[in-house]
């Protein structure tokens, strides 16, 4: 298969981006909206006829889909290691590259309403293709050290994007944790890259992903501290992976990144940026699998799983709407993390593999959407916050139809996409490990609770005084909602077993109706549970809020995680050290040396006082010297 | 005259020209032509040196060799390899950047650019020496003007500040000079003359036990001026009190003149040494590494804070030099080339911002993002070229440092390269802090909002620097294998 | 007979050459300076150098004691009593001149001088010609160079202490 | 020759005054008190010459020429040093040493 026009899918956005960035001032904002939202087509264009060329025309080769990939040196390290630059072209590519330009042309369409008048407005179409253009790398990596590269530049168009609104300090704060906090866990990935360089000698998927490979056959080789080295190089690139998938207890950016515009959100903190982690998973997954029985692959499980609990606790209890979908993702790529932890490789084994990808996929769709309606609420009500908001659906007929569609499909009601991701997720917990998948479905419930709850709340209830009427977003905007609604409601159909699995040959899918039956009943407990408790202004909420008490304080706060990073990076790291280590500097390091220079210009003020000018020092000075030397001479040393 | 000489001679005739200038007109331009032709014959350099590597393999190309001591056996030996013409175009780039900074210079500037210009002659001269006392001589007059152009041209506690800088380099130099001194008394280990020439007593093996003793004086000797821990101290109030176009210049180049000499003189002649005491450095460099980071995020002067990160990023130099593999080396190589550009740009912004605002506090700044965006721009993007953004020089240099680290076994390396690799996290923090104070938030001052705008000199000098950190950092393999190439031979003689 | 008379000249000496340095009245350390110097010149003469004597006699005891004794008067009040250095410093500096005359002495003791005994004496005609002689182991160019700096320190003691007050005139301006 | 007086005994004497000289000339304070000690080294040596003319080289007369020399270089130094001193008391109406000290500034 000839890949090489893949090449061009990321090119194009790379080069809107050079010439809005350069010609930012020039450009007259139309034009530019206009230069992106073409960019992204053809970017979109290119990626679905690959992926039609990929499974249609291709298709599997030996009942396998084939891997392509093309790549240049691009530095050398050693002999044996350098990166390189390249495409990698396989099922889950594909379809990353699907769901990323579907995202991103949405969001580009929905920005040139979304951003109108705003005086950035070039510049933030520069920053969304790059950020395009830096994802489209990151799923074309041939290796490790090229997914770390655009895994960094992703990061960064993140940071540039949350702290758009640059004059904003809770902007500017978010933006530096958000670059700060995946910057942490990216020394953890960099650090688990090392270790795989230096043992395995290679960067490349290809030879680490060879379940026949050295890599996989011979990673008992060295261990240490009780793990085989690769498992450490696995559980490290995992924090890294983690740390962009916002999984706990690296997740505190996350719901602070929402400050940026609502689009990034929707492109970057929903549908792509923050799969990342789960994608790299993916990615490595035939060596987290088979690597010391998949010891790290239990710990992606758990994590997963926790996360998912976790963020979902905490959604039920914020008010920013924003919030809730921020959390709301964290939980969902929990869920995807759970996934993959509880997948096999071969086969039907591989379900969770399959389910975690197919969730990847259908949630970019219906998140994406959550949160471009919510930025048309928000367009429309100037406010993040539920009590601004209420009885919004007579206003706004096209975003309360598209929300709840949405919601519907993350509530994982049939026949919608979520549903069918959702049910494959918890049949492969349910065979790996029950404690998961009891966790699983009553995070379905959760899901489902809270975000009927906000849409109660927004289009429901009670309406508000507003400033100004609401009214219904521009073409533009809801153009977008409405294709991704519709991708919603059909995603679900594709079978997905099909085209992407772990061993990449595929399998029948079957639904497997009791779980099926518990997962849709769960949640259908949940929005009935949030009719009862939000369709209608009451005081129910209120008094359940308070019979949980604390919990539902520390919830509502986020279980003060982020009090607790404050309290280290500002109390420990800045005040006990960074702050001495200054003072240290000035006091004692330059101290010292300043004190050689005094000591030495003191001594010079107390020898000088020798050279006094008077002659009669001299003269003694003189006198005792000779007879010293007398002395000397005549009696120490005779000769 | 052979090609590498021009580069003491251009600049000695930019010099007697300059001394019958008149006023900063003349002076400038004067000195704008000179660095030109300097670049000019920078890059001609480099073509030259690729074209005669293809049929020269000898370590060192271009040599010419005359006697100018004969007592001593001193030679004026020069040649250069891969690493010196990449520096000397890092070099010639900057001291061009430096003169359009300079553009302003109403202060004597005669005597400014000619200082300027002799301070690169020294680096210029350090840079293609073979002999170690030839060597030495260049790192003098490259250090001397530094006093001059501080304590003159400077800002602050200017004496003070020159005075430290002078006297603790000085210093080095003396300890250096013992070392020289004693790698010059056992040159001759097979019989024969003593020689100064760094590629005939390689091939000498100098005993052990004056490797033992020798290597860490030259390596502190060297190493202050490549900012070791704890001899950094001059460093922060040097750059603080030096005008722009010195700080660019001190930071960018001069003090690449500590890991340039570690690696030529200290690890290639004393490499048993190295080995013997690397340890120890290893330890202070790492600290180094650390601990400048730690200190960069403390301070509210960004001159400060430039300072401690050069502190930070040089450490990196050390301590990939102490890696003794030829990775490691590489990243060291392109780690001063990267961290040369970049810190050349920071100061320069730096220096533009201050000749606007008429401070350096960040505390006091605000919003520059919107009144100078040109600069501001730039200022992020050196703060992300800094905190090892992939695309940018920094990437590329860190990464070679880090995994040529981790090619050594042992729980002590290993810890020394994980600290090492932190700081990546902790460089985002002071660069984002910076960021996030001074570019980004409300406009702190009214009288910002009346910023002039940046001039075309201005903006030439920063795509100067510019330009070379995207270069490299987009497409690094050229450099990287010209500077592998010429790291084979050194790498031989220490296995 | 003249052993007695050397004791006794050699007691004078010590005695009023510390008489000398350590009065606190100058007019009276001039005079035991006198004294010290007379009874050099008795020394002299006891070895029979009797023109050396003479000399002695009329340029020390004679010049050079009334200049001092002159510019005593010139400068300073009679009755003023003269500063003394810190006991200290006398102690540590008597301490060094002991051991100074200590290793001098001992030196000198230890040393076997070749003694000649004779009866010699000088005439001031034998001095007189060794001074103005060509000759080998002739004086007279010594001697020409030591009369021209007495001149000139003559001229030049006059020129200096005739001074010109230049710094109180500007002094008085100033005021 | 002083009968029954060997060269010792006057070599310890004019040691003994050189000594006493440099004492004063150490501790006095005052400008003409140490011209004072200053003349009395120059005499312990011009007898020292003298002395060791006698003594031991009867019969040439360099020491005693050189004594003639001294003295009258001692004449001329005194001539100058008095002259000095008048002058310096005129400008800053005192000979103490500690007074003079101005010169070195």
């Amino acid at each position: 298969m000839d890949i090489s026009y893949i090449i061009l899918i990321p090119i194009i956005p790379l080069v809107v981006f050079l010439l809005l960035g350069i010609f930012n001032q020039k450009i007259k904002p139309g034009i530019s909206g206009y230069v992106g939202v073409f960019g992204l087509l053809a970017s979109t264009t290119l990626s679905f006829y690959a992926a039609y060329q990929y499974f249609f025309v291709y298709g599997k080769v030996d009942g396998v889909f084939q891997t392509f990939s093309e790549k240049t040196v691009w530095m050398n390290f050693t002999d044996t290691l350098h990166i390189d630059m390249g495409i990698l072209v396989d099922p889950i590519s594909v379809m990353m590259l699907v769901v990323v330009s579907v995202v991103s042309l949405m969001v580009h369409m929905y920005s040139r309403g979304y951003m109108k008048g705003d005086e950035g407005y070039t510049k933030f179409f520069a920053f969304l293709s790059l950020f395009t253009f830096s994802m489209y790398g990151l799923v074309l990596a041939t290796n490790l050290f090229q997914i770390y590269i655009f895994w960094e530049l992703v990061g960064v168009s993140s940071y540039l994007l949350i702290g758009y609104y640059y004059t904003k300090t809770a902007a500017i704060a978010a933006a530096k944790k958000a670059f700060i906090v995946t910057r942490f866990a990216d020394f953890g990935f960099l650090i688990g890259i090392l270790i795989i360089g230096f043992y395995t000698g290679t960067f490349d998927f290809e030879t680490l992903n060879n379940p026949e490979g050295s890599v996989i056959l011979n990673w008992a080789a060295t261990s240490f501290m009780g793990l085989s080295v690769i498992t450490w190089a696995l559980i490290l690139i995992f924090i890294g992976g983690a740390g962009k998938s916002a999984m706990f207890p690296l997740h505190i950016w996350l719901p602070d990144a929402m400050e940026g515009p609502t689009p990034v959100s929707a492109l970057i903190h929903a549908a792509t940026m923050v799969v990342a982690g789960v994608f790299l998973v993916a990615r490595l997954f035939p060596m987290f699998y088979f690597v010391e029985d998949g010891f790290a692959l239990n710990i992606v499980a758990y994590v997963g799983a926790f996360s998912a609990l976790f963020a979902a606790i905490i959604a039920i209890t914020q008010t920013d709407i924003k919030r809730v979908l921020a959390f709301s993702t964290m939980s969902q790529l929990g869920y995807m993390m759970l996934a993959l932890g509880v997948s096999g490789y071969e086969g039907h084994e591989g379900v969770g593999y399959m389910a975690s990808m197919f969730h990847l996929f259908t949630h970019a769709m219906f998140k994406a959407l959550l949160f471009l309606g919510a930025g048309s609420v928000i367009h429309a009500v100037h406010s993040n916050y539920l009590k601004d908001m209420g009885g919004l659906r007579k206003y706004m007929p096209i975003t309360n139809i598209t929300f709840l569609i949405a919601a519907l499909a993350i509530a994982g009601v049939p026949p919608l996409a979520g549903f069918w991701s959702k049910d494959e997720i918890l049949v492969a917990a349910f065979e790996h490990n029950k404690l998961i998948y009891y966790v699983g479905v009553f995070v379905a419930g959760l899901t489902a609770f809270y975000m009927f709850r906000i849409y109660f709340g927004i289009f429901w209830g009670k309406e508000r005084t507003y400033d100004h009427k609401p009214k219904e977003s521009p073409l533009s905007m809801t153009l977008p909602l409405i294709v991704l609604a519709f991708l919603s409601v059909t995603a679900g159909f594709i079978p997905f077993s099909e085209f992407v699995t772990a061993d990449k040959a595929g399998f029948e899918a079957h639904l497997n109706y009791p779980l099926a039956a518990v997962a849709t009943g769960v949640g259908l407990i949940g929005i009935v549970l949030a009719w009862i408790f939000y369709k209608n202004e009451n005081s129910l909420s209120d008094r359940y809020a308070k019979a949980f008490g604390p919990l539902y304080k520390w919830a509502s706060d986020k279980f003060y995680f982020d009090e607790i990073y404050m309290f280290v990076a500002k109390k420990i790291l800045f005040k006990r050290v960074s702050e001495p280590i200054a003072k240290f500097d000035k006091k004692y390091v330059d101290g010292t040396m300043v004190g050689i220079g005094n000591k030495t210009v003191l001594t010079s003020k107390k020898i000088k006082g020798i050279q006094s000018g008077k002659v009669q020092d001299y003269a003694f000075a003189f006198i005792a010297g000779v007879v010293v030397l007398a002395l000397v001479f005549i009696y120490l040393w005779p000769n | 005259m052979d090609i590498l000489s021009l580069f003491i001679v251009v600049p000695v005739l930019t010099i007697l020209v300059l001394v019958f200038t008149r006023n900063l007109k003349q002076a400038r331009l004067v000195s704008v032509v000179g660095s030109l032709v300097q670049l000019g014959m920078a890059i001609n350099l480099v073509f030259a040196y690729l074209k005669e590597r293809a049929i020269n393999s000898d370590i060192m190309v271009f040599t010419k060799d005359v006697v100018w001591f004969e007592q001593f056996n001193i030679h004026y030996t020069i040649g250069v390899d891969g690493i010196s013409v990449a520096l000397l175009l890092l070099t010639a780039i900057v001291v061009l950047a430096g003169v359009f900074i300079s553009w302003k210079m109403y202060d004597l500037p005669k005597e400014f650019f000619i200082s300027l210009i002799v301070l690169s002659i020294g680096v210029y001269g350090f840079f293609i020496s073979i002999d170690l006392f030839t060597m030495f001589v260049f790192f003098e007059i490259a250090v001397i003007p530094m006093y001059l152009l501080i304590g003159i041209w400077g800002s602050g506690p200017k004496e003070y500040s020159a005075m430290k800088l002078t006297l603790m380099l000085m210093g080095a130099s003396a300890v250096l000079l013992v070392g020289i001194l004693g790698i010059y008394f056992n040159s001759n280990a097979d019989g024969g003359a003593l020689t100064f020439n760094i590629l005939e007593i390689a091939k000498a093996n100098i005993p052990f036990e004056v490797q033992k003793l020798f290597f860490p004086l030259t390596f502190i000797g060297f190493a202050v001026i490549g900012a070791l821990f704890p001899f950094h101290t001059w460093s922060p109030d040097g750059h603080a009190s030096a005008p722009t176009a010195v700080s660019m210049l001190h930071a960018g180049v001069l003090m690449k003149l500590g890991g340039y000499g570690v690696f030529r003189v200290a690890m290639y002649l004393l490499p048993e040494g190295a080995l013997h005491w690397s340890w120890i450095f290893i330890i202070l460099s790492v600290i180094g590494v650390v601990y400048g980071a730690f200190s960069a995020i403390k301070q509210t002067d960004l001159k400060y804070i430039n300072a401690y990160s050069s502190v930070s990023h040089l450490g990196l130099v050390l301590f990939a030099l102490l890696m003794l593999n030829k990775t490691a080396w590489n990243g060291a190589i392109l780690q001063s080339l990267s961290h040369g550009f970049m810190t050349a740009l920071f100061f320069a912004l730096i220096g533009m911002i201050y000749s606007r605002t008429h401070t350096r506090d960040i505390t006091k700044l605000g919003g520059l993002l919107k009144v100078i965006p040109f600069i501001s721009v730039i200022y992020v993007i050196a703060g992300l070229a800094s905190l090892g953004l992939p695309g940018f020089s920094g990437f590329v240099a860190e990464m070679n440092i880090f995994v040529g680290a981790f090619q050594q076994e042992g729980l002590f390396m290993r810890i020394a390269t994980i600290l090492s690799v932190s700081v990546i996290v902790i460089t985002a923090v002071y660069i984002l802090r910076v960021v996030g104070i001074m570019l980004m938030g409300p406009i702190k001052n009214e009288s910002y909002l009346t910023l002039e705008k940046v001039t075309w000199y201005e903006r030439f000098g920063i795509l100067l620097l510019l330009i070379p950190i995207v270069g490299i950092g987009v497409a690094p393999l050229w450099l990287s294998d010209m500077i592998l190439e010429s790291l084979q031979p050194f790498i031989q003689g220490l296995l | 007979m003249e052993r007695i008379l050397f004791y006794i000249l050699a007691l004078i000496i010590v005695i009023f050459a510390i008489a000398a340095v350590s009065s606190r009245k100058m007019l009276r350390s001039v005079i035991y300076l006198l004294f010290v110097l007379c009874s050099i010149a008795g020394l002299y003469f006891l070895i029979d150098y009797n023109f050396l004597a003479a000399i002695q006699l009329t340029v020390y005891a004679g010049g050079i004691i009334v200049l001092i004794i002159f510019s005593v008067l010139l400068v300073h009040h009679i009755e003023l009593e003269l500063e003394l250095a810190k006991p200290l410093k006398q102690i540590i500096t008597a301490l060094a001149c002991l051991v100074g005359i200590g290793v001098i002495l001992t030196t000198i003791y230890s040393y076997d001088f070749k003694v000649i005994e004779n009866d010699t004496a000088i005439t001031t005609a034998d001095v007189g010609s060794k001074l103005l002689s060509y000759d080998q182991g002739g004086f007279i160019l010594p001697f020409e160079v030591i009369s021209v700096v007495l001149l000139a320190a003559m001229i030049g003691a006059i020129i200096i202490a005739k001074g010109k007050q230049v710094e109180k005139h500007e002094n008085k301006r100033i005021e | 020759m002083i009968q029954g007086i060997s060269i010792y005994e006057i070599l310890t004497v004019t040691t003994v005054l050189f000594f006493i000289g440099v004492y004063g000339f150490l501790t006095r304070k005052n400008l003409i008190s140490m011209l004072i000690s200053v003349e009395l080294i120059l005499n312990a040596s011009v007898v020292n010459f003298v002395v060791i003319n006698k003594y031991l080289y009867p019969d040439m007369l360099q020491g005693a020429v050189y004594a003639i020399f001294i003295i009258a270089v001692a004449a001329a130094e005194t001539a100058l040093a008095i002259s000095i001193i008048i002058n310096l008391y005129r400008q800053i109406n005192s000979v103490e040493v500690k007074d003079t000290e101005v010169m070195k500034h």
